[in-house]
């Protein structure tokens, strides 16, 4: 194969080679190339198939911007990813890529069928057929479609890369290096701001890389611009990043830029992560993006081997490529007729020059004759030829208006330019208004919402010497809105290319326009006669069009076809642009990986996972986890050959009959202090408090200003103006956020402030008849007997020599104590009670176990047995409200029409007829099992269990009605037939006179 | 109109797609309509249909601030079930999927449903318990939807990940077969088109800026950009624009907006046959026909009528869908896109009449009203009609925020809509 | 993700320390027992969710704690002011004369 | 790998501190009440005052973290009980609630941005704030230019801990 790559040209190191595969064939490009042009070097343009018609396409762009050099690339197990742009994919020694879309080969794809078929497939064509009959849509036509969906295909292993992740602040951030951006850093940074400058490219430059030619400053580009980048370099409060593109341009001046660090190079090093966000909050952001080449749209401007004349020049220039040696140049700007004349002059013979345009400055047609390139003015192109490469280009004359005659010309490569659009995706991420200029013929930056200046090319200035010069003065405005006083540097620049064009519809031909395939979309592709349809069917507005034909959809984000579609959609509605509207551009500016948003929280960082001082007790002696709101809990601790069943029920018997011990570590706790305690007290919680005594324990209501229960725990009062608040273990956090509400916004004038002692305590539960046994020998200053330390109970003493807070409480109807020790104790505490407890033959037990002996005991745990829509009536917690006081959070709603009409839900006992069967939680519950859907439903199963201490199952439940059905007998209706159970009024199945809990 | 059939199909491609006329005429608004609706999305041109098809009423309006289906309709994830646990959530979504259905032939616009299935991951205890209470509740209301182990979760799901190590393990979910997603715009489109053809006006690009009561405090028409237009019935299905417009006529809403976001990676093959959603670590997805993996995220947390929405928010979202999908870390986000939800204090919605007389609204669906738009559109025909709710909107009152009788999907079960 | 002022800290700092609360001004009646059940309802739940200029309360919740009002355009979500919990409206024609 | 070797090619360390006596002191009005407990209340939220080995820093407008050494736990103690005594205040022991890490290197602005959203580079030595790092609330003090003590709730510990090792691995690895 002949090479294309030109010696001693472009950027790239031609003493380096590098080997890669494509489709499992080997390659040579060398280091500097990026894929596309590796594969250019190696004269193949082929290099994808389109989406929809699976037509043959080759390399279009340069840049970030390319819709159709799309491939899987891969770099060993875990490190697959699709749909990566050649322009963008740097070369890496045993670089693997694979093309997409294809079936069996990129050279023959049976898909192609679609482009035969094409006429079918015109836009919107699925929304008007494939309903009849109507069963084939799931079964035929839909799969069908699918199947036939996507480009590359996914990734199948686990990512074997991390991701990082980084906030950053700045006096200046700017975006894009190419003039403009380099003459605002050089600006804002000899200011002394600080300044950073970013690039999506490998390298900084932008423009001066494929315009060697220009002189600034008495330099060659290039001279000059390795001397700027060496200025920047030297000046600390500056910093220049490449390969790092700013997707996205969030509230007050947040830009977020992703940073890719290793997908170039060939082995990364040691825990470097692939990818970095950066999060960067400018206190100023200067936009130098530039402009992006639109193609022309003809029939044929998609063949292999059509490409954007910017694009053939970067290729040349940086790369050292030439796209072809007999390329023929169509366009509508100045711009084409420069990268003819480079490719001339190094080495190729252009074909012809043909310019749509009447009448072109006779400089550039002098300079083309002495070059020996046939110039043709005041054409159109109807055509091309070559199956997956260009062969020839079909131009016609134009005659008043009307394409003439034909005429061919040979060629193996095609340069086209329709004009160059502003690129302003990122100031449009801003809510900016764009405003449309008549003059350019494009859309230039209007309102501003944010502190940012567009530089350059992205204000629609054309050549080296107007973006250095606007760079510089926005560099300098920048840094002075930051704070540093600053000047813009003058340039003097000479060979310039200053160039102008028009911007134009698809072009005039000779053809039937009908089956013209002249496309805008490529990788979509949306042709023009699609965007014509689309208005004819009534699509008004560009959004309508837009979505109709997936114009601008695809995953070049509509950078090459937007403007394209929207002129053509503005001539067939009559309409100037502006009437016509732009689509909105929405992040990320290209494509960005998934993990880099995800940054650090992947597996085991994924998200907090809390655990108490005990945990690794728990974890060392073969407790299995389960998840409560952050926290992870011991579940229960199984001996060997034993199921959760059996290990519960055997945990719930230890406790019973002797002790048990269980951590309670995770309870929400809060520290109310202050002279206004008890008052603050008395309005958030349902209870009264003013009379409970020091060191005296109650249990704790509190409900939403809606009148529904929100949270429980018992309280403990410390001193007159000090309660130990207990919340539920989700609660805690949303408890003490709406109590710092009332007591600031509502109740400013209280003395009480609110600490969280969550984790300053580890809190140990020893429950069973013979906890007291236990505990009083490490408790000497207590008499713990049932006098002297009765049930509700609270004392600061010490256990075990550490210094305490004893509770004597219980949440499993047994005798028990909930010892709260400063955290860093937990553990010790622990493992000294149950070292003595073994001569009790003490039972570690888990959160299931305590559900089920709180159910045994009809005690109820919120957010499952009430759901967000229970009062504290409909719970049977009447006795916990303060009947004498005025208010209190939720009173209110209390009395609202519904809360006291009949037919509320309330909380019950279900006892199956069945005593070995256990209900389903979330079960539902009916009068009539044998009514017909949908059935009436009175209810459901809240909490069921299997009960060892009464030898039966037992359940609660929320009936409608409840309390009046003691005694009915309900049915719970089961796919497997319905199982019928008893309603009993209270909840309370064991011990109902207390005799355990205060023994 | 042209009639949509595979032999036009042929037609047009015969004929260099010549056959093809305007869907919905472009309409300069008349004087005044018998019933004037706000908001062209799907909601308000389904109405309309329905009011034109089902109930004869021709002379009406849609009127819209900007293009029809601009507002959520063409911006939401095109999430379709119905296995709500409460009965009145129940009846309304079911009653919107049996339309969704039969919703491509009706219209003669394919709309794309499929019934690919949703799946609801449970990841612990609570998640389990609550979804099998949906479950029960579902089988007792005659809804499908059904329990499956993690194990056949990951059958009907494969790029489900099932490492009993990770931060959310999949314990299992609830499947709803019948769930599936739909062709949003196209919703929209074929509302129009249908509407149109029965003679109704679809007036884009004029803003409402009031709503006009007699002296009787009946409804008399609505103040537009385009001048006064009279109307004898006002229904207003406007979203998160909905508490704006209403305040003109003296009626204050329980409602807050919110920006929603949602966005999808660059096309793949099929590689994800369902619909997914995780509630506790809010996040769900799907794969589009295109081949788009389509991704839910959450609201701000301020209420907001800008569609920028924040970069915190995404990178929870991505994290999320990574954490339970791994292998779709290295996948690239194409696009993301914002919108505006109206958000009641009990997350349902208010559809039905107002104390306003001849005022009807339509509103609060938060992140539920696509899945909602047939049964919404048709229950508010309905209402529309009769000056009474269908018995399905029936409990859809504003007054339950007076009385308390509340129909808080989220607090019985934390399930996202 | 915006940045917001907090008037205890008197620093401009970043959303994620900050926790929004809602529409302001919105007082707890003195003795709700007194309110009909729709004045009750409207203080639950009715709110001004404007298109514009909104009144709203955020928390410092990872700073200093403290509940605070703040002025918020809600179509560019710009912030006009924030000021401490307790102070009184401030005054928009102003405000939005200083935004200009 | 050895687990030191990033941490010392990252330029920044993490260490925890031993416990220290950790108060959490709320009151409306801090006049005169620094005599009472040997260090000065500033009321400044993000300074701290310092006496010997004790500290208060300033973390909202009625609130003061007092640190000092546990050695001085009993009079500290004692001067909180008889300030109680006379004045509306609300003291808290918070000792075990929450560990501290001193982080510590040239790096060490570059580890914190890995997840705290704050300019610390604004942040003077000799100050601090309750600020996030990732998801979790945390407290900052800069000790010196390249020292700064990061004080978390204990069980949010482990989570900070493993992305500050991821972050001083990606440190390490120089990109």
């Amino acid at each position: 194969m002949t090479s294309y790559r030109l010696p001693n040209r472009g950027r790239v190191d031609h003493a380096r080679p590098v080997k890669f595969t494509v489709d499992g064939k080997s390659y040579q490009g060398l280091a500097g190339d990026t894929l596309a042009s590796a594969l250019l070097a190696n004269g193949v343009h082929l290099m994808g198939r389109s989406f929809k018609y699976h037509r043959p396409r080759g390399v279009v762009s340069a840049g970030s911007d390319e819709p159709n050099a799309l491939f899987g690339t891969r770099r060993g197990p875990g490190r697959f990813e699709p749909n990566t742009r050649a322009t963008l994919q740097e070369l890496r020694a045993g670089l693997e890529a694979t093309s997409q879309n294809r079936w069996p080969s990129l050279a023959f794809d049976m898909g192609a069928i679609n482009d035969n078929l094409g006429s079918l497939f015109s836009a919107g064509f699925y929304y008007k057929t494939f309903m009849w009959p109507r069963a084939f849509w799931d079964r035929v036509y839909e799969p069908v479609i699918r199947n036939a969906a996507g480009l590359g295909v996914s990734p199948t292993e686990h990512d074997a890369d991390t991701y990082a992740s980084r906030f950053a602040h700045t006096d200046v951030l700017i975006v894009g290096s190419g003039p403009a951006g380099l003459a605002a850093a050089l600006a804002a940074g000899r200011a002394g701001a600080s300044v950073m400058l970013v690039d999506e490219n490998a390298e900084p430059g932008g423009t001066l890389l494929s315009e060697p030619s220009v002189v600034i400053d008495g330099k060659p580009a290039w001279d000059w611009l390795a001397q700027a980048l060496a200025e920047l370099a030297g000046l600390p409060n500056v910093t220049v990043m490449t390969r790092t593109t700013a997707i996205g341009y969030y509230h007050q001046n947040l830009v977020g830029l992703c940073q890719r660090l290793t997908d170039h190079l060939d082995t990364p090093p040691e825990g470097a992560p692939r990818e970095r966000m950066w999060k960067v909050r400018a206190k100023e952001v200067v936009l130098a993006q530039g402009a992006l080449e639109k193609p022309l749209v003809f029939d044929g401007n998609d063949r292999p081997g059509v490409i954007l004349a910017g694009a053939a020049q970067t290729y040349l220039h940086r790369y050292g490529v030439k796209v072809g040696d007999r390329p023929a140049i169509v366009t509508a700007h100045d711009s084409a007729w420069y990268a003819a004349f480079d490719l001339a002059e190094a080495g190729a013979k252009p074909a012809v020059i043909v310019d749509v345009r009447a009448s072109v400055d006779p400089a550039l047609t002098d300079r083309a004759r002495a070059l020996g390139i046939e110039t043709l003015t005041g054409r159109t192109v109807t055509g091309t030829s070559g199956r997956l490469r260009v062969k020839s280009l079909r131009v016609n004359r134009m005659e008043n208006g009307k394409a003439g005659a034909p005429r061919d010309v040979a060629c193996d490569a095609v340069l086209m330019c329709g004009g160059w659009t502003p690129c302003l995706h990122l100031f449009s991420h801003t809510q900016g208004k764009l405003a449309w200029n008549e003059a350019a013929q494009c859309y230039l930056p209007g309102t501003k919402t944010e502190a940012v200046q567009i530089a350059g090319a992205g204000r629609g200035l054309w050549g080296i010497a107007a973006a250095l010069e606007d760079g510089a003065k926005a560099g300098a405005l920048a840094a002075k809105d930051a704070g540093s006083e600053a000047e813009a540097p003058a340039f003097t620049v000479s060979a310039d290319r200053i160039g102008s064009g028009v911007t134009l519809r698809e072009l005039p031909t000779d053809r039937d326009p009908g089956k013209a395939k002249a496309f805008i979309d490529f990788q979509n592709d949306v042709t023009a006669k699609d965007i014509r349809l689309a208005v004819r069917e009534g699509m008004r507005s560009i959004e309508h069009v837009k979505r109709y034909t997936t114009n601008g959809m695809a995953t070049d984000q509509g950078k090459m076809s937007n403007v394209n579609g929207l002129m053509i959609a503005a001539d067939a509605l009559g309409k100037a642009p502006p009437q016509v509207g732009l689509t909105t551009f929405r992040p990320p500016y290209s494509p960005t990986t998934f993990g880099a948003f995800a940054g650090y929280h992947k597996d085991a960082t994924f998200e907090v996972t809390r655990k108490t001082p005990i945990d690794p007790w728990a974890e060392a002696n073969g407790a299995v986890f389960e998840p409560v709101a952050l926290w992870r809990r011991a579940w229960y601790f199984p001996k060997p050959g034993e199921d959760m069943h059996a290990a519960v029920s055997r945990e719930c018997r230890g406790a019973r009959a002797s002790v048990g011990i269980f951590d309670a570590s995770t309870l929400g706790k809060i520290e109310v202090v202050g002279p206004d305690a008890v008052t603050f007290m008395e309005r958030m919680y349902t209870n009264p408090w003013a009379k409970l005594g020091v060191g005296r324990c109650r249990y704790g209501l509190l409900l939403g200003e809606d009148g529904f229960i929100r949270d429980d725990g018992v309280i403990g009062r410390l001193a007159e103006d000090r309660f130990h608040v207990t919340t539920t273990t989700g609660g805690a956090a949303r408890v003490l956020n709406m109590m710092e509400d009332y007591l600031q916004t509502e109740w400013p004038d209280l003395q009480v402030w609110l600490t969280s002692t969550t984790e300053q305590w580890a809190t140990i539960a020893l429950q069973g008849p013979n906890a007291r046994l236990l505990l009083a020998p490490f408790v000497p200053d207590v008499d713990l007997s049932a006098e002297a330390f009765p049930h509700m109970a609270v004392i600061e003493t010490t256990v075990a020599g550490f210094p305490a807070r004893l509770f004597r409480v219980s949440f499993t109807g047994e005798l028990g104590f909930e010892i709260n020790v400063p955290a860093r104790h937990g553990r010790a505490l622990w493992e000294t009670l149950f070292e003595a407890g073994k001569a009790y033959d003490i039972t570690p037990y888990g959160t299931e176990a305590m559900h089920v002996m709180r159910a045994e005991k009809g005690y109820i745990i919120v957010g499952q047995d009430t759901d967000g829509t229970l009062t504290p009536d409909d719970a049977n917690l009447n006795w916990a409200i303060g009947k004498a006081k005025p208010d209190f959070v939720g009173k209110r709603s209390l009395t609202r029409p519904d809360m006291v009409a009949k037919g509320r839900k309330q909380l019950v006992g279900l006892l199956t007829d069945d005593p070995k069967v256990v209900l389903e939680e979330g079960a539902q519950i009916v009068a009539d099992p044998s009514q017909p859907r949908p059935m009436t439903m009175l209810g459901h199963v809240t909490s069921s269990y299997w009960s060892d201490a009464l030898g039966r199952s037992i359940a609660m439940a929320v009936v409608v009605d409840g309390r009046d059905r003691d005694g009915e007998t309900l049915h719970v209706p089961m796919p497997d037939g319905s199982i019928p159970a008893k309603v009993v009024k209270g909840t309370v199945f064991l011990d109902p006179e207390n005799s355990r809990l205060s023994a | 109109m042209t009639h949509f059939s595979f032999a036009q199909v042929i037609k047009g491609a015969l004929t260099g797609q010549k056959n093809w006329t305007a869907q919905w005429p472009d309409r300069e608004p008349k004087a005044s309509y018998d019933v004037v609706i706000v908001g062209a999305g799907g909601h308000g041109l389904g109405a309309a249909y329905y009011l034109a098809k089902e109930h004869g009423i021709t002379n009406v309006a849609v009127i819209d601030k900007g293009w029809l289906g601009g507002g959520n309709t063409g911006r939401n994830t095109t999430i379709i079930r119905s296995n709500y646990l409460y009965d009145e959530s129940a009846r309304l979504y079911d009653h919107a999927l049996d339309l969704w259905e039969n919703l491509s032939q009706d219209l003669n616009y394919n709309v794309m449903y499929s019934k690919r299935g949703v799946m609801m991951l449970a990841h612990n205890v609570h998640d389990v318990q609550s979804f099998q209470r949906h479950v029960h509740s579902n089988r007792l209301n005659g809804v499908d939807n059904q329990w499956l182990s993690a194990a056949e979760a990951k059958a009907f799901c494969p790029p489900l990940d099932l490492n009993p190590k990770a931060r959310y393990p999949v314990m299992g979910a609830a499947l709803q077969r019948r769930a599936g997603t739909a062709r949003h715009d196209a919703v929209a489109w074929g509302y129009a088109r249908g509407a149109a053809a029965r003679g109704v006006d679809i007036i884009q690009n004029c803003p409402v800026t009031a709503i006009r009561r007699g002296p009787d405090g009946r409804v008399t028409g609505v103040e537009t950009a385009k001048g006064f237009i009279a109307a004898k019935k006002v229904a207003v299905s406007a979203a998160g624009h909905t508490s704006v417009v209403m305040e003109t006529a003296g009626v204050r809403l329980p409602l807050e907006s919110y920006p929603l976001q949602a966005l999808v990676s660059e096309p793949i093959k099929p590689i994800f046959p369902c619909v997914a959603m995780s509630n506790s670590v809010h996040a769900y997805i799907s794969q589009s026909d295109k081949g788009e993996l389509v991704i839910g995220s959450g609201t701000d947390q301020y209420v907001s009528y800008s569609q920028r929405g924040g970069l915190p928010l995404i990178e929870h979202t991505l994290a999320a869908i990574c954490e339970i999908f791994p292998i779709f870390r290295r996948m690239r986000m194409l696009r993301k896109w914002g919108g505006i939800v109206d958000v009641t204090p009990d997350r349902s919605a208010i559809l039905g009449k107002t104390p306003v007389p001849g005022l009807y609204v339509n509103c609060g669906w938060g992140t539920g009203g696509f899945k909602a738009t047939p049964g919404a559109a048709h229950v508010l025909a309905h209402t529309v009609a009769k000056d009474e709710p269908h018995p399905i909107n029936a409990p859809f009152t504003l007054e339950r925020f007076t009385t308390g009788r509340l129909i808080d999907e989220a607090a019985a079960a934390a399930v996202a809509h | 993700m915006l940045l917001i002022h907090c008037p205890y800290c008197d620093e401009t700092l970043p959303e994620l320390e900050f926790a929004y609360a809602g529409e302001a001004h919105i007082a707890r009646p003195a003795d709700p027992s007194k309110l009909s059940d729709e004045e009750w309802r409207d203080f639950l739940f009715i709110r001004t969710n404007p298109k514009g200029v909104h009144f709203e309360r955020w928390r410092h919740i990872n700073g200093c704690g403290r509940f605070f009002n703040a002025v918020r355009e809600t179509v560019g979500d710009k912030f006009l002011s924030t000021y401490e919990a307790g102070e009184p409206r401030p005054d928009v024609a102003t405000l939005t004369g200083e935004a200009k | 790998m050895n687990a030191m070797t990033p941490t010392i090619a990252a330029g920044a360390t993490v260490t925890e501190l031993a416990p220290t006596t950790r108060i959490v002191l709320r009151l409306a009005d801090p006049g005169g009440v620094g005599i009472a407990l040997g260090v000065p209340l500033s009321e400044r939220i993000g300074s701290r005052a310092t006496n010997g080995a004790r500290s208060a820093l300033c973390l909202g407008p009625d609130e003061w973290l007092i640190e000092a050494p546990e050695t001085e736990a009993a009079t500290l103690g004692a001067m909180i009980a008889d300030l109680a005594a006379r004045t509306a205040i609300s003291a808290v022991e918070v000792s075990d609630r929450e560990i501290t890490w001193r982080i510590e290197g040239p790096a060490v602005l570059e580890l914190l941005a890995a997840g705290c959203p704050r300019n610390l580079a604004g942040m003077p030595v000799g100050e601090g704030a309750r600020t996030i790092f990732d998801s979790v609330q945390i407290v900052l003090t800069r000790e010196a230019e390249d020292r700064f003590h990061l004080t978390v709730w204990r069980s949010f510990a482990p989570h900070v801990r493993a992305i500050l090792d991821l972050a001083l691995r990606e440190l390490a690895s120089g990109l």
